[in-house]
């Protein structure tokens, strides 16, 4: 299997797909001239041309609602939000429409059409610019919600979300972007919906997590190894929809958990969590679960302070580590 | 200046089928009105009593796959392209053989066999969507236009500006046609727009645009005639502000205290049916007779509509479930 | 105390507060002269005139940020969106800008300021116009969040929140707007933000609820304790800040607790609300926290599914009677 | 055609002042790209460089307690307004002495007490925000207009529209000030407007609006000075187009291939400062000795902002729960 980064990684998922299939069209701010401003697009028009990959106006809510409109007409728009910051301006669009009109109209019609949004913080880009924004889209029904953390699930699951006839909501970690990893360089290798991936075995402690997360989670493990607390880092991928059976069958294998998310905390998508493994394991479980996630704030820029915001290794190792020292 | 005369520009049985269509929708509305009264019929309800020259015009200049959306005072869009309007007041009644399965309701009518793309209830939300339709359109060398129905209410929402910008920009065929029945629920034009002449709005985005007569069935057909075809040759989009009022409240719930009882009873002397029916008669296309008997059958037709609705099943509990993704 | 309705009460504090205080205005669509669309503004035009009490176009995310502007400049918005659903349009002023500026501009500026939002199902509206997105505005951290129950929380949590310093989204149900109770005439009577309030006593179980769900529940726990099981109701009243204390004192005495939520369940309140219980009773629970949600599906209109997606008296009766019957 | 002599319009100090805040600006700029380049200032860097003629020309022309407030590129807007440069740059340093205690870095300056109301990143977010301090001033009768500088790229966005209307409908005090300098990130004018005349797309809400050479700081000055009175006197919004060009990339991030050389070079010959220095030295305001200590003065301020940025203390870890509520 090649190596390649996560960007090119998804890169090649959107050409791969765009080949086979001549209904798909991508549009964003940025997008086509100048290939992205990660640069995922990168080579897209000068391989399909101005026709199926278009740059727009900074018009973010039209943006999604001419792609509601394209899949409504019979093509696969993918959409790219420049970041997912910018999908407040447009939740009208995402959650009144997208989310809405299948069910709305009777199962009449089906949306195929993807969102791409590259998001989260750790670039001190400060509060308007560093959103976790996953909780929101996992809240509404009507809607896939991806979110990879390796190269090899980033190509995997955009290819599933770009064939899936739902709308997908393909979230990014822009601090992913130069991540390295093997890549299945097989076409017709997808990786699927609603399973969560096992990324480190373990027996003593459960964490589970999903997108950069995960990445943290895994280095936690590794160092905790060294103090002899064996984790199992489960990986959510998909948030929509929820493999809850896989993490809870893990937890009740080690019975112990710690959610790691980067969202915000209150509402945020480990309180989802942690109630489905309570549900689940509630005579199995021998700590409570807790929750490693990014503070109650809008994000300050100053890089001092940002780091305080975001779940940091050193976090999640004493979180475990609090958890494993937990007596009941 | 004698005006031109109805055969020049329909055949006899498309202008008594387009009269037939007003009256059926007013029927249908006044029903509606009824089994709303009764308690059949919940939710938000938004007539179009007085508005039918708008739609059954329209719909008779366009092509029979042009697409088709509105928002939420919808009905008379969807019954004029083709929908039956059993299935419409089922849905209104939330049976299982409602258009949409009982899950729409009175705002959300749908029928893609027919190009009849929806009803949107959130102002503005269906700019955007017409866009993206007319992009598909396009791509796939259709020839279809998509023509967006929205009331005066909704140009001042963010997407009209970027749907205008957008559908310009990337040369679309899009008919925006504005339903300027003069009030946004109680809130009028003047008090609402910076610009009350909203045809005018377009200039900003180099779209050309005309106001027209929306009480005057044959000059919305004009209008739309020639604006669709311009549309579709230039893939451009193009603006019809039709200027017309209903005659009863925003929805069932509102007195409509806000405007003047003289307003009102001005635009009643405007009804477009009765203006219609006159130069039917005058050019001998209809009769008398045949004018009473259209009504009696729209009637039946709005009743039988009603007991289909009445007998209908419930959805069952188990399709809560379904329809939420392919 | 006089009786009256939660809308009267509502009317009433908005009178009572703008004649204490002439720097507040009230603005939305057909608030003035129609007098609101649910009649909450009814005599505001008359009284105060329409320099402070403004019809505007149906602009939403714009009628959020001029409220924005307006607190910035000195003054004390009260901004209405005809329906919380068409928060949706407005998340961009509300989330990037209502709730960061005060944080990112580092505190030099406040922004007293309510946006008061009609909400909830239950009048066969369908999904574009029944939604409870509570959750939504919980989750972002920088504005206080109010949604009372009775008539007399109504009115003296709007009063709290138009005199509060921050922004305060106030969420007001359509169903509650016609019920009755007594209500202090008392123009300095104010509810606080961050109590809940124990609108029932009980020893076997709590139920924590908000808004319409608290009348459910008390109507609930009243046919219970006629099966001798008794309820302790917990009603929220603000949803931030979160009383966790209030209700994680009543769980540990009761050692069991169901939520009711009307939002739609997977990443709801419910999940935080369960996840602070399980961390604040783990040793004390005797059952699973359970929750009664509002379905994962968009809401569709026919009365006879809408009312299976909605928690129903007897959903929360049956919910409470499996918890009392769990054996752990 | 002579143009006015300088000395006709404002006095020399404040022309020679207007010129050393053209330059401080520019220094101030390419030093932050060099603390960029060391990894002192991190995230989104977004230079002024070539766009000085604006804020300068604009801020002299407006009154010191009219609200200003921009977008993201907003350094020279605030410094110029009267932020101190080592405050600003102290606040790119991330650092407890920062304009905004290092919260806001960048993208987010805010100065109340110049009532410079803030830089903002989401691109058309000033929009409904100006107009809302518009309204308090004119609540609370204090006669301060509110100036709104946004980007070309901004007047696609929806609140472009809702607040154009809005501020128009209730007659507000607002001055729409466009710095069109051509692109948007990569997407120029005419990629992404349907009419690349910005000025012109007022024109559906009645709102008046002129063009005017942004490279020009006494055009700017001239335009904004008649505009911003006119917005005064009238309560009404008025919208200017000031012409311009950045000269670095759209932030540090960006190479700019988008744009020839050729481009590039024409605009850069059109550089406000030298081009303002020599009328300067023309009407004998400055001689060219001034004009070199005017630069050393201003490179040794922004030296002097480094060294306070480096030496500031970081913000205390406890900070990071502070500010969020009142
Ligand atoms: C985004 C949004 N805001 C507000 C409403 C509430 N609302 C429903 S209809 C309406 C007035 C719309 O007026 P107009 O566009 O003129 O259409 P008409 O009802 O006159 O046909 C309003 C404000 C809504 N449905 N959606
Ligand atoms: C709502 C939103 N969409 C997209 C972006 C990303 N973005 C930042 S700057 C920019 C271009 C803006 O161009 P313009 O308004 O012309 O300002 P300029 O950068 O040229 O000063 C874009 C698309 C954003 N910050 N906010
Ligand atoms: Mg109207
Ligand atoms: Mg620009």
């Amino acid at each position: 299997m090649p190596e390649m980064t996560y960007r090119d990684a998804l890169n090649l998922a959107l050409k791969e797909e765009m080949r086979r299939d001549p209904s798909i069209v991508v549009w964003g701010e940025d997008v086509a001239l100048y290939e992205g401003s990660f640069k995922v697009s990168r080579g897209l028009l000068a391989e399909f041309g101005e026709e199926r990959v278009l740059d727009t106006p900074i018009s973010e809510n039209t943006i999604i609602g001419v792609a509601v409109g394209a899949a409504m007409g019979g093509l696969r728009p993918v959409a790219e939000l420049m970041t997912v910051n910018f999908a407040l301006l447009a939740m009208d669009q995402i959650i009144d429409h997208m989310t809405k009109i299948r069910y709305m109209f009777g199962g009449q019609v089906n949306l195929p059409m993807v969102i791409r949004a590259p998001g989260g913080g750790g670039s001190q880009l400060a509060a308007q610019h560093s959103q976790s924004l996953e909780t929101y889209f996992m809240h509404a029904p009507g809607m896939r919600v991806a979110y990879p953390a390796t190269p090899a699930d980033a190509k995997g699951l955009l290819k599933t979300a770009i064939r899936d006839n739902n709308p997908v909501m393909f979230l990014e970690h822009e601090l992913l972007y130069n991540s390295k990893g093997e890549v299945p360089d097989d076409p017709e290798s997808l990786v699927p919906f609603g399973k969560c991936d096992v990324k480190r075995s373990g027996t003593d402690i459960t964490i589970v997590a999903y997108a950069r997360m995960t990445i943290l989670a895994l280095q936690a493990a590794e160092e905790l190894a060294k103090e002899n607390i064996s984790c199992e880092v489960v990986d959510l991928r998909t948030l929509a929809p929820l493999d809850a059976e896989t993490f809870v069958a893990s937890v009740k294998k080690t019975g112990r958990a710690v959610v790691v998310e980067e969202c915000w905390k209150t509402c945020g998508l480990g309180g989802e969590i942690a109630t489905r493994i309570y549900d689940g394991c509630f005579d199995s479980l021998r700590a409570p679960v807790r929750r490693v996630s990014g503070l109650d704030v809008p994000m300050p820029y100053s890089r001092k302070l940002e780091k305080l915001c975001i779940p940091q290794v050193a976090d999640i190792v004493a979180v475990v580590k609090e958890t494993m020292a937990a007596k009941y | 200046m004698k005006e031109t005369s109805l055969r020049a520009i329909l055949p006899d049985h498309e202008l008594v089928r387009m009269y037939e269509q007003m009256v059926l929708c007013r029927e249908f509305e006044e029903s509606c009105a009824e089994q709303y009264t009764k308690g059949h019929i919940t939710g938000f309800l938004h007539l179009y009593s007085g508005q039918e020259a708008v739609a059954v015009g329209s719909t008779h200049a366009l092509h029979k796959d042009d697409y088709i959306l509105s928002a939420y005072r919808e009905h008379a869009q969807a019954i004029v392209r083709g929908a039956e309007p059993r299935r419409v007041m089922a849905e209104l009644f939330g049976k299982a053989t409602g258009i949409c399965k009982g899950k729409g309701g009175s705002m959300h009518l749908f029928a893609p066999e027919l190009a009849f793309m929806g009803g949107y209830a959130i102002v503005g939300g269906q700019f955007p969507i017409a866009v993206g339709l007319a992009f598909a359109s396009k791509f796939r060398k259709e020839g279809r236009i998509a023509a967006c129905f929205f009331g005066d209410g909704a140009v001042n929402q963010g997407t009209f500006h970027e749907s205008l910008n957008w559908a310009r920009l990337w040369e679309l065929p899009v008919l925006f046609v504005c339903e300027n029945n003069a009030y946004g629920i109680g809130t009028s034009v003047e008090r609402s727009s910076a610009l009350a002449d909203i045809h005018k709005r377009t200039c900003g985005y180099d779209i050309p645009s005309v106001r027209v007569d929306g009480m005057d069935v044959m000059a919305v057909h004009a209008a739309v005639k020639w604006g669709a075809e311009w549309v579709r040759e230039q893939n451009r989009p193009y603006l019809i502000e039709a200027l017309t009022y209903r005659f009863r409240g925003h929805s069932m719930a509102d007195p409509g205290k806000y405007r003047s009882a003289a307003e009102v009873e001005l635009w009643k002397a405007r009804d477009p049916l009765p203006a219609f029916a006159i130069r039917l008669i005058e050019e001998g296309i209809v009769t008398q007779a045949e004018l009473g008997a259209i009504k009696q059958e729209s009637i039946a037709i709005v009743q039988e509509a009603v007991t289909f609705a009445e007998e209908s099943p419930w959805p069952e509990d188990g399709s809560v479930w379904e329809d939420i993704y392919a």
